[in-house]
């Protein structure tokens, strides 16, 4: 805390910019506080300048771009291939998903066709990718909450996952897997067998997880009716994925704007009323199953052949010109690829739509009247990446 | 599917034996697992069993015939393809002409004929291969036409200081066919 | 008593501070080593491994490195609150121990109301963390310190009244008599007179000593470290030190009052107070490592709303049968 | 969803797209100030906003709102196109609070002003950054024409087709019948 004590006259008042722009300075009964960038749950550095009334909070405003890196910028240096690597790291926890939407505007853009095969592996390798971000997003939400435990049964779980996509993509976090037209490497049958048994093995933890934290009392009075969104509020800040559909509406992209083999698996779209906090916890909970659900599906189904087609783009291969936006559904909602082109090899511009860009934008306005340690468990319940916001 | 009320509440006493319950329940989960066996490693003394399907600093291949000669052409098509710059290769120049070749030249220029240099080998000088500023995306490994190029499997290399990490791959070639662990082909280093 | 000269009591009240500060240390050190390997295998990974063989010597390294460390003071802070607070908190410690019979003989000081002096002393840890939190001059210790106030005063009242209800059945506040008063063997023990009392007592222990899931004060996700977020080196160490003390504190007048204190089935004795202190500090380990943390409202609702009122009719029926019976 | 809210706007262009081509169900260019009636439209009909990409070309800079419908899903582009000396375009924070970010991100990488915005300070860039890291060069800078396709246009207007000189051929005979007559 560099700035001032409390209870300075406004002439003294320090501070940098956002400070200094969030309010001329602390009157009587409030005090500036800055909850980050390097506050234990603000998961990285994201930053908010809180206004607070004891521990009330009277006015909240995020402030963003510690972890900005420009991705949008690096586009433009880089030819369609070369980019990719930078997807594996704008959101480190749904890696896949990212890779996914930018192959997949590369694909709309040129009108690439992609091997069935590879479709499914990208469909069993994500949603394996998707538990596993959910996993680390549970068990960071129960560290900020308080317990430390449920962190580290999370990883043991997550564990295997990473241990299985390491196989295909030789990675553990930053995966770069995916190619336009394909993916860069097949899986085999040992795969295919580890993922059914972490099925089998993560649907038994699903239940401990129930015991443990779920049914807790303390969790559950941590968590319910604190931070109502609702589903007007995701309309005005374009709020996607488990936050939307924790307030009630069933939209999912890969039911919404199908893509890839999705419209062949069964699953639901786990949906709540509540809108709380409690209400989005329980979606990701649900989506944990659900994702089983199609792992197991898309292994039981993968058909044999090509992982890429003939003819996939090659380092310095050009697009053709025009626009595409490819979207998928990552871990925090709706990523959005917005990829323009002029027919050289590099893009002519490329937009990274994050999803929790858009659910940050909201805590703003639920932020304002509530607890210092409700601000904590609805920031953990939105499930923010701060790469992925400040790309 | 709507996911409906998390277990609807009767009444304020079963509510509150419940609440309780479920504190014990938890309980109950962390006792469990206080007598299970530990399932982290102890790094220094194991270590995690499937490190070979890392996918770890680049390295070349080498020839069928000779393990210390890469199948590298020198075509530097890795150099342009690497989004973070982390090559530098240079050619083989070509031998040296010998005195006699040089006086073969002289006479046929005199002549007015064609001098026909001699070609360059397509073998690298120098492969140079700077590990800080990679990010193993493998777009190399693909781009490679010659397939010199491959994943190693060593998740060890690590250094204190920068520099350190740019690695001389023809070095580091020809030290694993000393050592003779340098199975020709696309498979893995075995470490 | 009355027959001991005064000097032989000085001796004795140094010599017992002395194996007290000894106790005390050594105390912690084990108990941060315990709960530290209580956690990892709740965890399901070793816990400290390294120095020393199955990681001994941990907390020993550990110690050494928060004494060899600068102490920094923040910029703006008021010097002396702000070292006075450690030892404050560190201080009364000393105090807690006085009365307290380890043994048949072990006791430094009998005190006719030894009760009343630890529950008396037991505010000046308020006080500390009040200091502490004001005199670092940051918000986010401000905000502990105000937390903490609000908690320890809040749980100090069912603490006593849960005490209470057993001097009242005993009709004695000195500590051996409470012990005296029981038998040797669990079914003579207050904990099954006063069962209520002791669930009472023992939450309200883990609230005073700022152990999860009521860490408030500390909070470290909400509130970064809380009230001793500033304190580097053996400023931090005092207060880590004081929380295990405090921890060996409540659980020993849990187990003088409730527990049968020295005396156990066969050979009563120090061994027995020593290992029901530890099994209830044990019982402490185990929530912190299963719950998450409550949110303060709450905190002090399930004080006000639940605590108390169950404190006082469990006091008020002890009252009524001791009268009726 | 049914185009209604497109009823009534002073529309430059309007455009369906093929989903499978470009992403896009809609495309519709607007004058600048005509975006924040659009976005009010929009807001009325359920849309929500995903997310405001800039494209930064010859013929000025293009900015292209994404919106889209959780019921019926379906993107909507409403482009606006303002001059690199003059980049001005009213704020439709008002109509749609999570604009404000996306409209401070613009005008961080392309220097875009943002009429009437509550709070138009550095959102991702240092805030004492003056330069707009995704302007081009201008030599570096496309035509629009080169880089968008408008789609199978159903109305547009004269200053639309001196932008796009050689739209789809078959435009005017279908543009007639679009959704367009009231």
């Amino acid at each position: 805390m560099t700035e001032t004590a409390p209870f300075f006259s406004d002439a003294d008042l320090a501070g940098d910019f956002y400070t200094r722009r969030f309010q001329p300075g602390p009157s009587e009964n409030t005090l500036i506080l800055n909850m980050g960038p390097q506050h234990p749950s603000t998961h990285g550095v994201l930053r908010i300048v809180l206004e607070v009334d004891g521990e009330y909070i009277v006015r909240a405003e995020p402030v963003l771009g510690y972890l900005h890196r420009m991705h949008e910028r690096m586009a433009e240096e880089k030819t369609y291939l070369q980019y990719l690597p930078n997807m594996g790291r704008v959101d480190y926890l749904h890696a896949l998903a990212w890779n996914w939407a930018f192959v997949g505007a590369v694909e709309r853009l040129a009108g690439i066709e992609v091997p069935e095969r590879a479709e499914y592996i990208r469909v069993i390798t994500t949603e394996l990718n998707r538990v596993a971000s959910h996993l680390v997003w549970w068990g960071a939400y129960l560290l900020d909450l308080g317990a430390f435990t449920p962190i580290l049964y999370a990883f043991e779980d997550r564990e295997w996952i990473l241990d299985l996509l390491q196989t295909p993509t030789g990675a553990r976090l930053t995966y770069s897997y995916f190619r336009p037209g394909g993916v860069a490497a097949d899986i085999d049958k040992e795969f295919l067998k580890g993922a059914k048994d972490f099925a089998v093995h993560m649907r038994d933890r699903l239940k401990m997880y129930k015991d443990l934290v779920t049914d807790n009392i303390i969790f559950r009075k941590r968590l319910e009716g604190i931070g109502p969104i609702s589903l007007d509020m995701c309309r005005r800040y374009g709020a996607t994925g488990p936050v939307v559909r924790g307030s009630g509406l069933a939209y999912d992209v890969r039911r919404a704007e199908p893509y890839s083999v999705y419209d062949r698996f069964e699953f639901e779209i786990p949906t709540t009323g509540s809108g709380d906090a409690m209400g989005r916890y329980r979606v990701r909970m649900e989506e944990l199953e659900q994702s089983l659900r199609i792992i197991e599906q898309a292994v039981d189904s993968i058909p044999e052949g090509e992982i890429r087609v003939k003819g996939a783009p090659k380092v310095k291969w050009k697009a053709p010109a025009g626009e595409a936006y490819f979207a998928v559904e990552g871990g925090r909602g709706k990523i959005g690829v917005h990829l323009v082109s002029d027919g050289s090899n590099r893009p002519y511009r490329c937009k990274l739509r994050a999803p929790g860009f858009s659910n940050m934008s909201l805590f703003g306005e639920i932020a304002r009247g509530i607890l210092l340690a409700d601000a904590v468990a609805i920031l953990g319940s939105l499930d923010l990446v701060i790469p992925e916001m400040d790309r | 599917m709507d996911l409906g009320e998390l277990d609807a509440r009767k009444g304020f006493f079963k509510e509150t034996l419940a609440g309780l319950w479920s504190l014990v329940v938890g309980l109950k989960v962390t006792g469990k697992y206080f007598f299970r066996p530990q399932i982290t490693v102890h790094y220094p003394r194991r270590t995690v069993d499937n490190i070979p399907s890392f996918r770890g600093p680049i390295e070349l291949i080498s020839r069928e015939e000779d393990p210390a000669k890469p199948k590298c052409g020198a075509c530097s098509m890795c150099v342009s393809a690497c989004p973070s710059g982390c090559f530098t290769v240079t050619k083989k120049r070509p031998p040296a002409p010998t005195p006699e070749e040089i006086a073969e030249q002289k006479e046929k220029e005199a002549r007015g004929e064609k001098v026909k240099k001699k070609a360059a080998p397509k073998e690298p000088e120098r492969f140079l291969y700077d590990y800080s500023l990679c990010s193993l995306c493998g777009t190399c490994v693909e781009a490679c036409p010659s397939g010199a190029l491959r994943f190693s499997a060593s998740p060890y290399r690590a250094a204190f200081d920068r520099k350190e990490l740019v690695f001389d791959l023809l070095a580091d070639l020809a030290e694993r066919a000393r050592e003779d662990r340098n199975p020709p082909g696309t498979g893995k280093t075995t470490e | 008593m009355g027959s001991f000269s005064i000097p032989v009591e000085l001796i004795r009240i140094v010599v017992g501070v002395v194996a007290i500060a000894a106790f005390v240390a050594l105390n912690a050190i084990i108990l941060v080593y315990l709960e530290r390997k209580v956690a990892g295998h709740i965890q399901r990974r070793p816990g400290p491994f390294e120095v020393g063989p199955h990681g001994i010597l941990q907390t020993v390294a550990d110690a050494l490195k928060l004494v060899g460390k600068q102490l920094i003071k923040p910029a703006g802070a008021d010097a002396f609150l702000f070292w006075l607070a450690p030892v404050l908190g560190f201080l009364p410690i000393f105090l807690f121990f006085l009365p307290m019979p380890f043994g048949p003989v072990l006791t430094t000081l009998e005190v006719p109301l030894g009760l009343l002096l630890i529950l008396a002393f037991a505010g000046l840890n308020v006080l500390a963390i009040c200091i502490a939190g004001w005199g670092s001059n940051n918000k986010w210790s401000l905000l502990g310190a105000a937390r903490g106030v609000a908690q320890s005063v809040a749980y100090e009242i069912p603490l006593l009244l849960a005490l209470l209800a057993v001097v009242f059945m005993k009709g004695s506040m000195n500590l051996s008599k409470i012990i005296d008063s029981q038998g040797a063997w669990p079914w003579q023990w207050n904990i099954v007179l006063q069962p209520l009392a002791f669930l009472i007592y023992f939450i309200c222990a883990i609230a005073e000593t700022n152990r999860a899931p009521f860490d408030l004060p500390e909070a470290e996700s909400e509130l970064t470290a809380g009230f001793h977020t500033e304190y580097s080196g053996m400023g931090f160490g005092l207060f880590f030190l004081a929380e295990y003390a405090n921890m060996v504190v409540v659980c020993a007048v849990a187990t003088t009052v409730f527990l049968g204190g020295w005396k156990g089935p066969f050979f009563s004795g120090s061994w027995w107070f020593l290992a029901k202190v530890y099994l209830l500090l044990m019982l402490m380990f185990w929530p912190r490592w299963t719950y998450p943390r409550v949110r303060f409202d709450q905190l002090l609702n399930f004080n006000w709303k639940w605590l108390m009122p169950l404190a006082l009719a469990n006091l008020l029926v002890t009252a009524f049968i001791m009268k009726v019976g | 969803m049914s185009d209604a809210w497109i009823e009534g706007l002073d529309l430059e262009c309007n455009a369906t797209c093929r989903y499978e081509e470009s992403g896009l169900k809609r495309s519709v260019f607007l004058r600048p100030e005509e975006a924040p009636k659009a976005a009010a439209r929009l807001a009325e009909a359920g849309f929500f906003i995903e997310d405001i990409s800039v494209l930064d070309t010859a013929d000025g800079l293009l900015a292209t709102y994404h919106f889209d419908h959780f019921e019926c899903p379906g993107r909507i582009a409403l482009r606006v196109v303002v001059p690199h000396e003059d980049p001005k375009i009213p704020s439709i924070s008002a109509i749609y609070p999570g604009a404000a970010w996306h409209e401070r991100e613009c005008h961080d990488f392309f220097g875009l002003e943002f009429t009437d915005h509550p709070n138009l300070i550095p959102l991702l860039i240092p805030d004492d950054m003056t330069e707009h890291p995704l302007l081009k060069e201008e030599t570096r800078r496309k035509g629009l024409a080169e880089l968008v396709q408008p789609g199978t246009i159903e109305t547009c207007s004269t200053w639309f087709k001196g932008l796009f000189p050689d739209p789809d051929e078959n435009e005017d005979g279908e543009g007639p019948d679009g959704a367009e007559t009231p």
